[in-house]
């Protein structure tokens, strides 16, 4: 088939380009030989494990939620930096698993695209070829939809599951298998929100009332046992932002209002950790820096927390975005940098690189690379999260 | 399993009975009520920084009704004080209807916003348009008020088209469904 | 449910506002009233008939061409231009019927929205409501794909039916009776392109080797008869946009050099009619003026023919967009008026008011209306026609 | 049936035998090439005026070969004289590979672009990578040569996602296959 498409071409090519044929004769004395043929069909693979320097951005694609998308992204490449990408539909989630060199995603669809027979499903993509390797159809059309929260999909029990939240606005959480392609167990879990892998078989769940609620599950997904630690956060007095940073089962937290707590979540019980502190303030705002943006806190592998800060910050303020990073150092609870952005951004990721570079997707859509050490602006990687980048991981 | 609370099979009226009154209050208040669609973030304003983010030759949309003040296509107007999202009032609904062709959301967020006029604190229920893909035109975004998710009756992060045949998000209104006190 | 939800609301809302409360009394004094409850749920309906000052857009949506949608424009009103929108997924196709008060789109969907079973449907709307009242699936796969042309979905046989162009890249077309709701005939066409209804029950389609083929169908919607008149057209020297503009039964095409040329297609046989004639030259341009855009034909009531021009013509500069609309009367085969417009545009379209009014897409995606008799611009109507308005149709 | 050619029942075979044997041909070379999708206008060059579609710190992408000179990133490269859609060098593919993910058409549009290093015509065969939505990036479109549908395989607004699994358009490649002539 291939051979006969080309004998054409060539016939239809030759009848169309005899004079460039002529002309061609003299300057291609500089170039005796032709560029080469290349082959057909030719589609990219990835490695399968990717350099430290690749990120997943996700493109929350306001103007058709239904097509949102997760960028692959080389944040060390300004001449391409787009990788791939990953469909995302309808407040979809995702997560990436390096050990089991898959993407997930967490989507919703509908048989005519806007309307008809729901379908809620993990959609499981090889890491590789970005291809999807199979799929886990959740029943009943409950998958919590929101602005992409990462903690609402997340692995439990060495990543052999997935949680899923649900939100009718009932609360539960789907577990399902991964290997086995199905739904094991659901959990109701009225009252609390977003999921904190716990332990080696479970999660925790912040609760309205102040409480963090810890469920261990059994081998078959079922809850077995459960524990509430009370008056844990104050959602009135110290909000927090749903999205910490993540330094191995420690999960940092900042409030609204620029307030660091850490939780350990190793155990089979979570707890909040002594040592939080603040970040402090600074001159020059109107009338106080904060945290703004949409993914405002990120770690790095020596342990320092990078939080996006606004100037303009008062209520209301916490999703504005920020024209700052500000570094704290969780030992000696102190600030020990402040980063000045190009320009306002909404989310900040770092890689795992040796030398740690800071991710920012700014409101305008852009991608600039930092360097996380100095603060260095690096290089901008153009729109390579798409429209709208909200979250980055790195994987 | 060192820590944990005695085990019962039943964890969800364990859970249940374990939240406090005023939680569970909130969380009712939460089912029946709900929160204004998503959106969010500076993309929000920026692009909504002309009415029908295009910019050239609109003409405000007024109430026409002095006590009912301001452009209601615009992110300012006062009713919009905790909305998220695309407005109605520029995608073929009105500051209280939804465009034809969707359904609008029985499930929303109810926010408590002051009219300039009267200074009469009004309830205002941000009742979502749903069955037709993202309107596209202006996106608002305000969140005085707003709360993290685990409070969803505060929150306005949630895709509140819920309830309706179909969960897919167009726009989202802003009605009066009665003044605050009086 | 609705008086349980507000009671809860109120009760909500008196425990966050009695400082607003108390603060009204004193303004309270000049609206002695408080505005009044508002009914929950609304949704706006249509007119059954609508005015003549609304038009479709449609917009072909780059950023997802999986979900392009039709805007409902009134065209007269700079506060609320869009009226609704209407579904038009992957590559899809409109049609519209006042007498039949319906929408109709050409639409194509995978379950799992970029991947999965594939299935093709004509869906039909509601102009009041704008829901869909039923569908037609069509089986194989086949119905074609491209940057929206309107020639591709036509309607035949007093509306009772509609046709639809398949290529796969095999081309064929497909006959639908839209009141029993089902695909009634397929009729191949190889070799020829674009649907153009001729007669009371046929169509007709320009063919590559020059020719026009005309085909009558039956009661059962196969075809009884066809004839086919050569050297009707010249791909090489005189290639003609696709889209037409109508009058009645009869269609002025453009060539790329501005060429004017009609069609009768009123008998069962479609013919050229005579009368060509050519738009003329002008100054300014370089090196020639041109049509350039996507629906760069149009013409109103009276019978006069409106073409977007580009004055940088040359070959390939025929999707360039344009800059001036030229008006023609084909009666005396002259151009009656140059319309300077406001900023490059890709599509025209005339309304069927007392008055006609010129409906400009611009390259920018605003929507231009200038007076048709006068050229003068009346108002924009921002970006009403979507992210990508390519095609204008007036009801 | 005045006007009307005798009817035989085989309709196709009748308007086969009708259509001379050179647009036969230029049919057949249509359904074993085809025509790289796609959009088209002025907003693809509004679009791609800076490579990436957002301005600001892009590298161009060389070939490396001072034989097949320019930035394949930009719409001005020699290869996409017949180009028209998103430039797969953009979205995570090359100027001849598609990004991962995606399947490439089987069916493609066979356009012929001068390269001014070598002045040689190269045939070029723009394939298109399918099974994933919209790139977004390196909008692209011109026209060289571009001609009414009725002649397929000299038109690029056909979906030309044709013979793939899913005919959802991604984005488009320029394949060197060959010389014109030489």
């Amino acid at each position: 088939m291939r051979r006969f498409a080309m004998a054409m071409a060539l016939l239809a090519a030759g009848g169309s380009s005899g004079g460039a044929a002529l002309a061609a004769d003299a300057a291609a004395g500089s170039f005796p030989k032709a560029l080469a043929e290349e082959p057909i069909p030719a589609v990219e693979k990835l490695p399968a494990q990717w350099p430290a320097s690749w990120m997943l951005v996700h493109d929350f694609h306001f103007s058709s939620i239904l097509d949102g998308r997760v960028m692959v992204v080389d944040t060390a490449s300004t001449e391409r930096p787009i990788r791939g990408m990953v469909r995302a539909a309808q407040f979809a989630n995702m997560l990436v698993s390096p050990s089991r060199r898959e993407i997930l995603t967490s989507e919703t669809f509908y048989s005519r695209l806007t309307q008809g027979v729901r379908t809620d499903v993990v959609t499981i993509w090889d890491m590789a070829t970005l291809l999807p390797k199979g799929e886990i159809v959740m029943p009943g059309g409950k998958r919590q939809q929101s602005v992409t929260y990462p903690q609402v999909f997340q692995f439990t029990n060495d990543q052999k599951w997935a949680l899923v939240a649900n939100f009718t606005p009932a609360q539960s959480v789907s577990v399902l298998d991964l290997d086995a392609r199905k739904m094991i167990a659901e959990i109701d879990l009225p009252g609390c929100a977003h999921l904190y892998p716990t332990g080696k078989r479970g999660f925790s769940s912040l609760c309205a009332d102040g409480s963090l609620l810890s469920v261990n599950l059994g081998p078959d997904g079922k809850a077995v046992a459960s524990k509430t630690v009370e008056n844990i956060h104050d959602v009135d007095k110290q909000p927090m932002f749903g999205t910490p940073a993540w330094q191995g089962q420690t999960a940092w937290f900042v409030s609204y209002y620029g307030r660091l707590q850490a939780f350990d979540f190793s155990g089979d019980v979570g707890k909040a950790l002594p040592g939080a502190f603040d970040l402090g303030s600074a001159e020059g705002a109107a009338p106080e820096w904060r945290p703004g943006g949409w993914q405002v806190i990120a770690t790095d592998t020596a342990g320092k927390l990078y939080v996006l800060m606004s100037p303009n910050g008062r209520e209301g303020s916490h999703k504005d975005g920020g024209t700052e990073v500000w570094v704290a150092d969780p030992a000696t609870k102190t600030r020990t940098a402040r980063i000045a952005l190009r320009s306002l951004a909404t989310a900040i990721g770092l890689t795992k690189e040796a030398k740690p570079q800071l991710i920012v997707a700014r409101a305008d859509g852009e991608i600039d690379v930092h360097d996380a050490a100095t603060g260095t602006f690096v290089r901008s990687l153009g729109k390579a999260g798409g429209d709208n980048p909200l979250v980055i991981t790195a994987p | 399993m060192i820590g944990f609370d005695k085990w019962t099979e039943r964890l969800t009226r364990r859970v249940a009975r374990g939240t406090s009154r005023r939680s569970t209050l909130a969380w009712l208040g939460a089912t029946i009520t709900g929160a204004a669609v998503f959106p969010v973030l500076p993309v929000a304003r920026a692009a909504s920084g002309s009415p029908h983010g295009g910019g050239g030759g609109h003409a405000p949309v007024s109430s026409g009704n002095p006590q009912d003040p301001g452009d209601q296509a615009s992110c300012d107007y006062w009713r919009y004080c905790a909305i998220d999202g695309f407005l109605c009032s520029c995608c073929g609904g009105s500051v209280s209807t939804c465009p034809p062709g969707t359904e609008m959301s029985p499930i929303t967020w109810v926010g408590t916003c002051t009219n300039p006029a009267d200074k009469r604190a009004y309830v205002i229920s941000y009742n979502d348009c749903c069955g037709v893909s993202s309107c596209g035109q202006c996106l608002c975004n305000r969140n005085e008020g707003d709360r993290p998710q685990v409070r969803p009756q505060s929150n306005n992060d949630y895709n509140w088209c819920l309830g309706t045949e179909s969960s897919i998000y167009n726009c989202s209104t802003a009605v009066i469904i009665g003044v605050a006190s009086e």
